[in-house]
């Protein structure tokens, strides 16, 4: 018995967050929270509350890619100056430190940047393929989507809800058994 | 420590000459009361070093290539009647042991050899110019054209005359006084093939060559027995030191050695000794 | 409580989000004729530009009139110009993201637009400066058989350095800033417009893992940009604080330098913000209440520069370095003193203009002050570089007269140009304004009044 | 055994009238080619390439007459650096060193030009020679030839060619000349040109004498005033007083620089012996006559007359009775004036009063070869010349080494009177202003190109003849000649008996040589050797040279020196005509490097200016950069201001050398040529022309331009160092002495 997904359109975020409540309260068998998708036009914190908190992990590899950034930056220069030494500078060192720092500071910001960026576009599963899920253009104007993924039987009870909450308009599809499911 | 952060932040010079230069620092010993101004070691250098002859109107707008220059001041205080006669001041590159120009420059175009030598390498420069922006005497000067190609500032036959020992620099990159460098080499090669130092008086620089009053003397400061080293060291003047001893207690000797604004702490490797006139006259 | 209804609000909430798309995605589509004037103009004063750097690469940097003493002039001069400019963006977009001033959404968008395009801008003086600029790539550290490096010791390096880092970082900034508003334009462009909103939006669904990773994301580039911006003018700064030359020397110069930028980066939002407002018909988003804002943030910003600047003038002064003391005389009486006096004029004296109300919500005489205020900044960039070159430490070659030629200003103009071009093509291909922040705005604004009226019956 | 008669066989050779004894007349023939000289044809064995190389020769860029030595590598000429074997201790000037850009200028003479159609057209050397024949033939006094100064067997030829041609107008002339300043030595030492021991005076008083810079052997008198300043605790330092109108670069040196009205200098120096002769210690060492003469020219006449104030006159008399010995020199701001001669007489006369004859002027050697000795060049020659041809005495007229249609002031009208010669040959390097008169000119070799010997004017010790060699082979080796072949081969054509034997020069000055090499000191006995030695030392010293005598006393002096001019309404400057080392008589204005090379007292490239004290400058509403308009009774000439406060009130200069209309690219249409404005003024014991004599008034005209100079600071405002310490002053008692290394 086949999977299916369906996309409930809703014209704010209160009527979201209630058929959400419902949808959570209603403890349907084969219906999971973490199925429980929103797209929304504009970021809505409460409204992700509701699904219970789910990992953010970008954090973590920016502080690996500053720390990165420091040492081979630092690790780099300083041998660079150290192998040309031929490289003598009115009465510096060989291998000065104010200098070093100055660079070295930039490098971790440098790199600190490039993997948080990279974090966020793994982190956020992008880039990704439209076709993969349900999307309306009315999302990114106006609308809240609710998306739910469960097994057949109980769609219509998800399908009943989300008319209750007077939802504009919703859709369905079939998930493909292969596809990694998001 | 807490008085004087200074010494920690330079390494070099460390004030033990042998340290610093273990064969060869060449240095000069300039006397302003020999110097007569008569610019015979400003054409040597045109000579030497293939300089380029901007003519009038790069001149005008202050791009003439000279590397040394004699310069002329008038004393304050008698300016309607000069009494005293002029001041000239024969200005090179200092070749300074702390030079300002060497850190700034991006690509390291501009080095300290062993030598002591404040070395420009022509093919490494891009043309920045912060070296000469950083320099205190402003002795770097910058190729603002492209004088052998497009300025023709060697006409034929003129080209002939050009000394092959040496580039002739093109557009967009800084020169200066090198202490004549292709002499130098050529002596330290012989020298070398023949297992020993070069001597005091076998190479020295165009300009103290042609000097017709000898003021200018040039040789290698670590010798003991050089010339200039013993000037150095009878002028009591210390390579390392941006405040001479003499002079804490305001020279009551009256010794002539002195470098010019050595209070920048660039340790110049020129020696100028005072100019003198008669207060009887 | 009753005055909050009356107060002029940054913006309406009852604006609708669907409006909200219509009337900037118009502007992508649509704009008025000014724009092409602009863009007209912007391309002639390239073109300019152009025209007489290849003529300087042709005959060499002479041309340019510069010599020995005067190694360095408009070029240098605009290329600090430029780079201050810049950190306007950073401040709107990141500071106040930081402390959650919203009223910024609407403008923050064309501000950090601002910033990378003042930033290439500000690349393109180091290349034309450079007597050899078929050779700028000695200054990357690539590895190479000769094992030579560039000389990390130089402040120009740390330019380089902290300009790549800083032009990368906010160019990622603004990308990862548009992506839901790219989102948007995908779903309502067509033709090939539709395609290439489609490959910058990345697939972007708004969904709450996006939204989530997001937010983070987002702050954290801002939390970076901050040090990174000023350390980024302070660096600019030793390029002078860390040479020995007088007049360059002074230990107050990198939070003076950062302080103009801020200044300049500020006059300069003020003048795009009246030129959006007007071109691409932003009457509802960029309010008056939000321009008085930024006029009083640039004020502020003014007093800190005004008090800096002094701070300098004393410190010389006072510390009577005979070297130093000259050329700040010689700044005063010599042949730069009418351009120092302006520049002190229009850095300190102007901006006491926008404590009235009636000229911060003047739309002409807030442009008109902009861009004197920015001529000023520009000025102060000309005095710290030209004067030192003139009057430095050894007296010989201290030289009074030398004046640019038309080459570099004509450069100059062209940076102008360049910028402008770049700018007018983003805002034709990227919603200058953020809509779904103002999306985010609007709702917030609501929530806060709905909030209110609670408050209000209980 | 050679069929001609010893005297004429030693006339040609130079050593006629010897008062040395000359080898025995063995004659070989020389086979040409043997003795080969390093360099060229066939490389030696030690000539590497990449490796320079150096070859003695003589510079003749100035009468100084400096030995050098030339930097040759692969065959070219690179530089030129003094020769360490001569007096002046292998230094050399600037502008020696520029010979080297005569050599390569890029407007040298390629190949000699003809007149046809009042253009001059190309031609070859086989039409010029049959020229220069066709035109002597049969001459005779109608043939004038107007050189240079000129000594060695160069000017030994020119006597003989114009002897051969049966005419006597060998014209010398030196628009430069010290005429006055040797006949007065002549008159008062005894000799023309006596030594002067600057090295050895305790205190040097000239009377604007720019020794170190233009003066006899400006680069001899410099490595001497360096001993002369250095301080040891034998000798004290050299106290150096200069007395001028105009600062010249021994005056910038001077620890005393004293203005004074030009023209009055002998009155000065009559004062000082005056104030001298009250004393008796003085009265001993010149006649009664002189102690009665020089009264009356008390102090307050003489600073009333030289405008140098009575305290400056003290100091001064103080210096010289507190050192001796001193020396006294007169230069040609004092001699340049009607009566020049009676100045540099008074001011000689110091010399005696102070008991320095003997001392630090010394007797020179004599040169035993009369018709080689220097022939010094003057004025009058020109004037002579320019009568002849007024009076259209002359149908040929040969020139060489001179340029004068520039250097002739106008009041000579010479391009005119020029015109009324037939035929004008202009031996020369430039096509300049003379050739562009010319009929035929003839390109010549450079000087490093050459052969020659030489002997300078002034002989510090004994008597030196230098050795001029080529340093490389010939630029145009189909284009130029050299001048010694050329009158050889005339000669041929005229007397082929006598100088057949000679297939060219070189082999002309090897004989010769060779054949007295017993004249000179350690030469070798075999002549190959001797030869050789000859070459590569490149100074030949006359061994056993007699010693001339001063005159005991000095030689008769009336002075009756005029009182101060009464002030000029109309002319109320007087005019200094300054002359530039390195471009001296303008003949070097087309080198490059001399152009560049900023002047020492202004720092002024590219140009011509004048000089005026900025008080004046003030006062007449002047600033620098104003171009001024200065004109004589007979001409006048427009160039920039420049306030200069090296200089009395009443007195401009402009310096001399520019302003040329032809000779090349560097040296066209650059400044101004102050020759031409001069008055006919002329010393009326010698008849030179009086060149400090001029008067002019400036006028301001509405131009004006921004001055071309080294020196850095706003228009106008006068160069100190601003409270840096770059060139430190130390007064002379302060100094600590060190025992000399």
């Amino acid at each position: 018995m086949s999977t299916l997904r369906v996309l409930g359109l809703f014209n704010d975020f209160d009527a979201a967050s209630d058929a959400i409540r419902e949808l959570c309260s209603a403890n349907l068998p084969t219906l999971n929270v973490d199925n429980i998708t929103i797209k929304s036009p504009i970021e809505h914190p409460d409204v992700e509350s509701l699904l219970g908190t789910r990992p953010a992990p970008t954090r973590r590899y920016t502080l690996i890619g500053a720390i990165l950034g420091a040492s081979l930056g630092f690790t780099f220069i300083a041998s660079s100056q150290g192998n040309w030494f031929a490289q003598m500078k009115g009465g510096k060192p060989i291998i000065p430190f104010p200098p070093d720092f100055v660079l070295t500071y930039e490098l971790m910001i440098m790199w600190g940047v490039y993997v948080t960026v990279l974090a966020f576009l793994v982190c956020a599963g992008l880039p990704a393929r439209m076709k993969s899920s349900l999307y309306n253009s009315k999302i990114s104007e106006d609308q809240i989507g609710v998306m739910v993924k469960a097994e057949k039987n109980c769609i219509d009870e998800v399908k009943k809800i989300f008319q209750r909450h007077n939802a504009l308009k919703i859709e369905e599809e079939i998930v493909e058994r292969r596809r990694r499911e998001r | 420590m807490l008085r004087d952060w200074t010494k920690y932040r330079t390494t070099h010079p460390t004030g033990d000459l042998n340290k610093d230069h273990p064969e060869y620092k060449w240095a000069m010993a300039i006397d302003l009361d020999a110097c007569t101004g008569c610019n015979a070691c400003v054409v040597a250098c045109y000579a030497e070093n293939n300089l380029p002859v901007v003519g009038k109107k790069k001149f005008l707008h202050g791009q003439v290539m000279h590397w040394i220059r004699i310069e002329r001041y008038w004393n304050d205080e008698d300016i309607d009647i000069p009494h005293q006669g002029a001041q000239f001041m024969p200005m090179l590159c200092q070749q300074c042991e702390a030079a300002p120009c060497e850190t700034v420059c991006p690509v390291g175009a501009t080095n300290h050899t062993p030598d002591g030598l404040n070395s420009q390498v022509y093919n490494r420069c891009i043309g920045s110019r912060y070296c000469s922006s950083n320099c205190p005497y402003k002795v770097r000067y910058f190729n603002w054209y492209n004088y052998p190609e497009q300025e023709n500032a060697w006409p034929d036959p003129l080209p002939m005359q050009l000394n092959p020992d040496l580039t002739v620099r093109t557009k967009g990159i800084m020169e200066k006084c090198t202490f004549c460098v292709q002499r130098l080499y050529e002596a330290k090669s012989k020298a070398r093939t023949e297992g020993r130092l070069v001597k005091d008086g076998e190479v020295t620089t165009a300009c103290a060559q042609s000097c017709p009053t000898g003021a200018i003397t040039f040789g290698n400061l670590v010798d003991p027995y050089s010339k200039v080293g013993k000037m150095w060291r009878q002028q009591r003047v210390d390579l390392s030191k941006d405040v001479q001893d003499k002079d804490r207690d305001g020279n009551p000797e009256g010794i002539r050695g002195y470098r010019v604004l050595e209070e920048l702490r660039a340790y110049p490797s020129i020696m100028y000794l005072e100019r003198v006139r008669d207060t009887q006259a | 409580m009753n005055d909050f209804n009356k107060e002029e609000k940054d913006i309406r909430d009852d604006i609708a989000w669907a409006q909200i798309n219509k009337d900037v995605l118009q502007s992508i589509e649509k704009p008025r004729a000014a724009f092409w004037y602009l863009f007209a103009f912007a391309g002639t004063l390239f073109a300019i530009g152009v025209g007489c750097e290849i003529y300087q690469y042709q005959v060499g940097l002479g041309v340019a009139n510069f010599d020995n003493p005067h190694m360095w002039g408009l070029y240098i001069a605009s290329f600090i110009f430029w780079i201050g400019m810049s950190h306007s963006g950073t401040l709107l977009s990141a500071i106040l993201h930081i402390i959650h001033a919203d009223w910024r959404k609407p403008i923050y968008r064309f501000a950090e637009a601002m910033t990378t395009f003042s930033l290439m801008t500000a690349g393109l003086f180091v290349i034309v400066h450079l007597g050899r600029l078929w050779q700028v790539y000695y200054a990357l550290p690539y590895p190479n058989e000769r094992w030579a490096w560039p000389n990390f010791q130089s402040p120009l390096l740390w330019d380089a350095t902290a300009i790549f880092t800083y032009l990368t970082s906010s160019m990622l900034f603004l990308y990862v800033g548009a992506i839901p508003d790219f989102a948007i334009c995908r779903d309502n462009a067509e033709g090939w417009r539709k395609n290439f909103y489609t490959v910058l939006a990345l697939g972007w669904m708004g969904t709450d893992r996006q939204w989530r990773n997001f937010r983070v994301s987002y702050m954290t580039i801002a939390c970076f940009l901050i040090p990174l911006a000023v350390s980024v003018h302070s660096i600019v700064a030793s390029d002078f604080a860390m040479s020995q030359q007088p007049g360059w020397h002074i230990t107050s110069f990198p939070p003076y330098f950062v302080a103009g930028a801020l200044y300049s980066g500020c006059a300069a939002i003020i003048t795009l913000f009246i030129m959006l407002r007007h071109t691409f018909r932003f009457e509802e988003y960029m309010t008056m209440p939000i321009l008085d804002k930024i006029a009083r943030l640039t004020f502020a910003i003014a007093m800190v520069w005004t008090y800096l600047n002094f701070i300098e003038y004393a410190s010389v002064w006072y510390g009577d370095d005979m070297f130093a003391k000259q050329v700040l005389i010689q700044k005063a009486t010599g042949p730069y003193s009418p351009f120092w006096w302006a520049m002190n004029f229009l850095g300190s004296v102007l901006p006491f203009t926008l404590l009235f109300k009636k000229i911060r919500s003047n739309l002409t005489a807030m442009l008109i002050i902009s861009l004197l205020l920015n001529l000023g900044m520009w000025l102060e960039r000309w005095m710290i570089v030209a004067p030192t070159f003139s009057h430095g430490y050894y007296p010989w070659t201290i030289d009074h007269d030398q004046w640019p030629s038309f080459v570099q200003w004509g450069i100059v103009l062209g940076s102008f140009g360049w910028f402008g071009l770049l700018f007018m093509l983003f805002c034709k291909l990227v919603p200058s304004v953020s809509m779904y922040e103002v999306k985010e705005m609007v709702y917030h604004r609501t929530l806060g009044r709905k909030h209110l009226a609670q408050l209000r019956e209980a | 055994m050679s069929n001609i008669n010893r005297r004429d066989f030693l006339k040609v050779l130079g050593w006629g009238g010897a008062s040395l004894t000359v080898a025995g007349c063995g004659y070989t023939s020389i086979e040409s080619g043997v003795e080969t000289v390093e360099s060229y044809v066939q490389p030696q064995d030690f000539v590497v390439p990449g490796i320079g190389i150096y070859y003695a020769s003589t510079c003749t860029q100035c009468e100084g007459g400096c030995g050098v030595h030339g930097r040759v590598r692969e065959g070219r000429i690179l530089k030129m650096e003094g020769s360490p074997e001569t007096p002046n201790r292998g230094r050399l000037c600037g502008l020696g060193q520029a010979s080297v850009q005569h050599h390569y200028n890029p407007d040298r003479l390629k190949e000699p030009l003809l007149r046809q159609g009042g253009t001059l057209q190309p031609t070859t050397w086989d039409n010029a020679t049959a020229l220069l024949v066709e035109k002597t033939k049969g001459v005779g006094d109608k043939f004038a030839f107007l050189t240079g100064p000129l000594s060695g067997h160069l000017r030994v030829l020119m006597q003989n060619y114009v002897e051969s041609l049966g005419s006597k107008n060998h014209f010398i002339y030196d628009p430069l000349a010290i005429k006055v300043n040797r006949s007065v030595s002549e008159q008062m030492y005894g000799v023309a040109v006596p030594c002067y021991h600057i090295d050895q005076a305790q205190l040097v008083v000239s009377f604007g004498a720019d020794f170190l810079d233009t003066w006899l052997s400006p680069v001899h008198f410099s490595t001497q005033y360096a001993d002369f300043r250095k301080a040891n605790d034998s000798k004290a330092r050299g106290v150096l007083v200069q007395i001028e109108p105009k600062m010249t670069v021994t005056g910038a040196n001077a620890d005393r620089w004293i203005p004074i009205r030009p023209g009055t200098e002998g009155v000065f120096a009559l004062g000082l012996a005056n104030a001298l002769l009250q004393d008796p210690a003085y009265i001993k060492n010149v006649p009664s006559s002189v102690t009665a003469a020089v009264r009356g020219y008390d102090k307050t006449r003489v600073s009333q007359e030289t405008g140098v104030s009575g305290e400056v006159f003290d100091r001064l008399l103080a210096l010289l009775r507190a050192r001796t010995p001193s020396l006294i020199l007169s230069g040609p701001s004092a001699e340049g004036h009607a009566h020049g001669a009676q100045n540099a007489a008074a001011i000689m006369l110091l010399n005696f009063v102070l008991g320095n004859v003997g001392k630090t002027v010394t007797a020179p050697a004599k040169v035993p070869f009369p018709q080689m000795a220097p022939a010094d060049g003057d004025t009058v020659a020109l004037n002579t010349f320019n009568e002849g041809l007024a009076q259209g005495r002359f149908q040929t007229v040969f020139m060489y080494d001179v340029n004068p249609v520039y250097t002739a002031p106008e009041f000579l009208k010479l391009r005119d009177n020029l015109k009324k010669a037939g035929f004008k040959v202009l031996f020369t390097h430039y096509r300049d202003e003379t050739a562009e008169e010319a009929d035929l000119v003839l390109p010549l070799d450079s000087a490093l190109e050459d052969w020659g010997t030489h002997i300078a004017a002034y002989q510090p010790e004994g008597v030196t003849i230098t050795m001029q060699q080529p340093l490389m082979e010939r630029l145009y080796p189909e284009g130029t000649r050299s001048l010694g072949d050329l009158l050889l081969e005339l000669l041929k054509r005229r007397s082929p008996e006598e100088y057949k034997k000679w297939p060219d020069y070189y082999s002309y000055l090897q004989d010769a040589l060779t054949k007295n090499k017993s004249a000179f000191k350690d030469s070798a006995a075999d002549d190959g050797l001797f030869w050789y030695q000859t070459l590569s030392h490149g100074v030949l010293n006359v061994a056993a040279v007699k010693e001339q005598h001063l005159s005991a006393a000095p030689g008769a002096l009336n002075v009756n020196l005029p009182g101060t001019a009464a002030s000029d309404q109309e002319f109320p400057f007087q005019l200094v005509p300054s002359i530039r080392s390195g471009f001296r008589d303008g003949r070097h204005a087309n080198l490059p490097w001399m152009q560049e090379t900023p002047d020492t007292m202004t720092t002024i490239v590219w140009d011509s200016w004048v000089e005026i004290h900025p008080k004046t400058a003030e006062r007449m509403g002047i600033r620098e950069g104003d171009i001024l308009e200065i004109s004589s009774k007979n001409g006048s000439v427009k160039t920039q201001a420049y306030l200069f406060p090296g200089i009395q009130p009443d007195t401009v200069a402009v310096p001399l050398g520019q302003g040329h209309e032809a000779m090349g690219r560097y040296a066209k249409g650059v400044g101004v040529n102050p020759f031409k404005i001069l008055n006919p003024v002329f010393e009326k014991t010698t008849g030179e022309l009086a060149r400090y004599a001029t008067r002019v008034k400036v006028s301001k005209t509405d131009d004006r331009v921004t001055v071309v100079k080294d020196e850095g600071w706003s228009p106008g405002m006068i160069n100190t160092q601003l409270d840096r310490k770059i060139v430190a002053t130390m007064a002379a008692d302060k100094v600590k002495l060190f025992r000399e290394e």
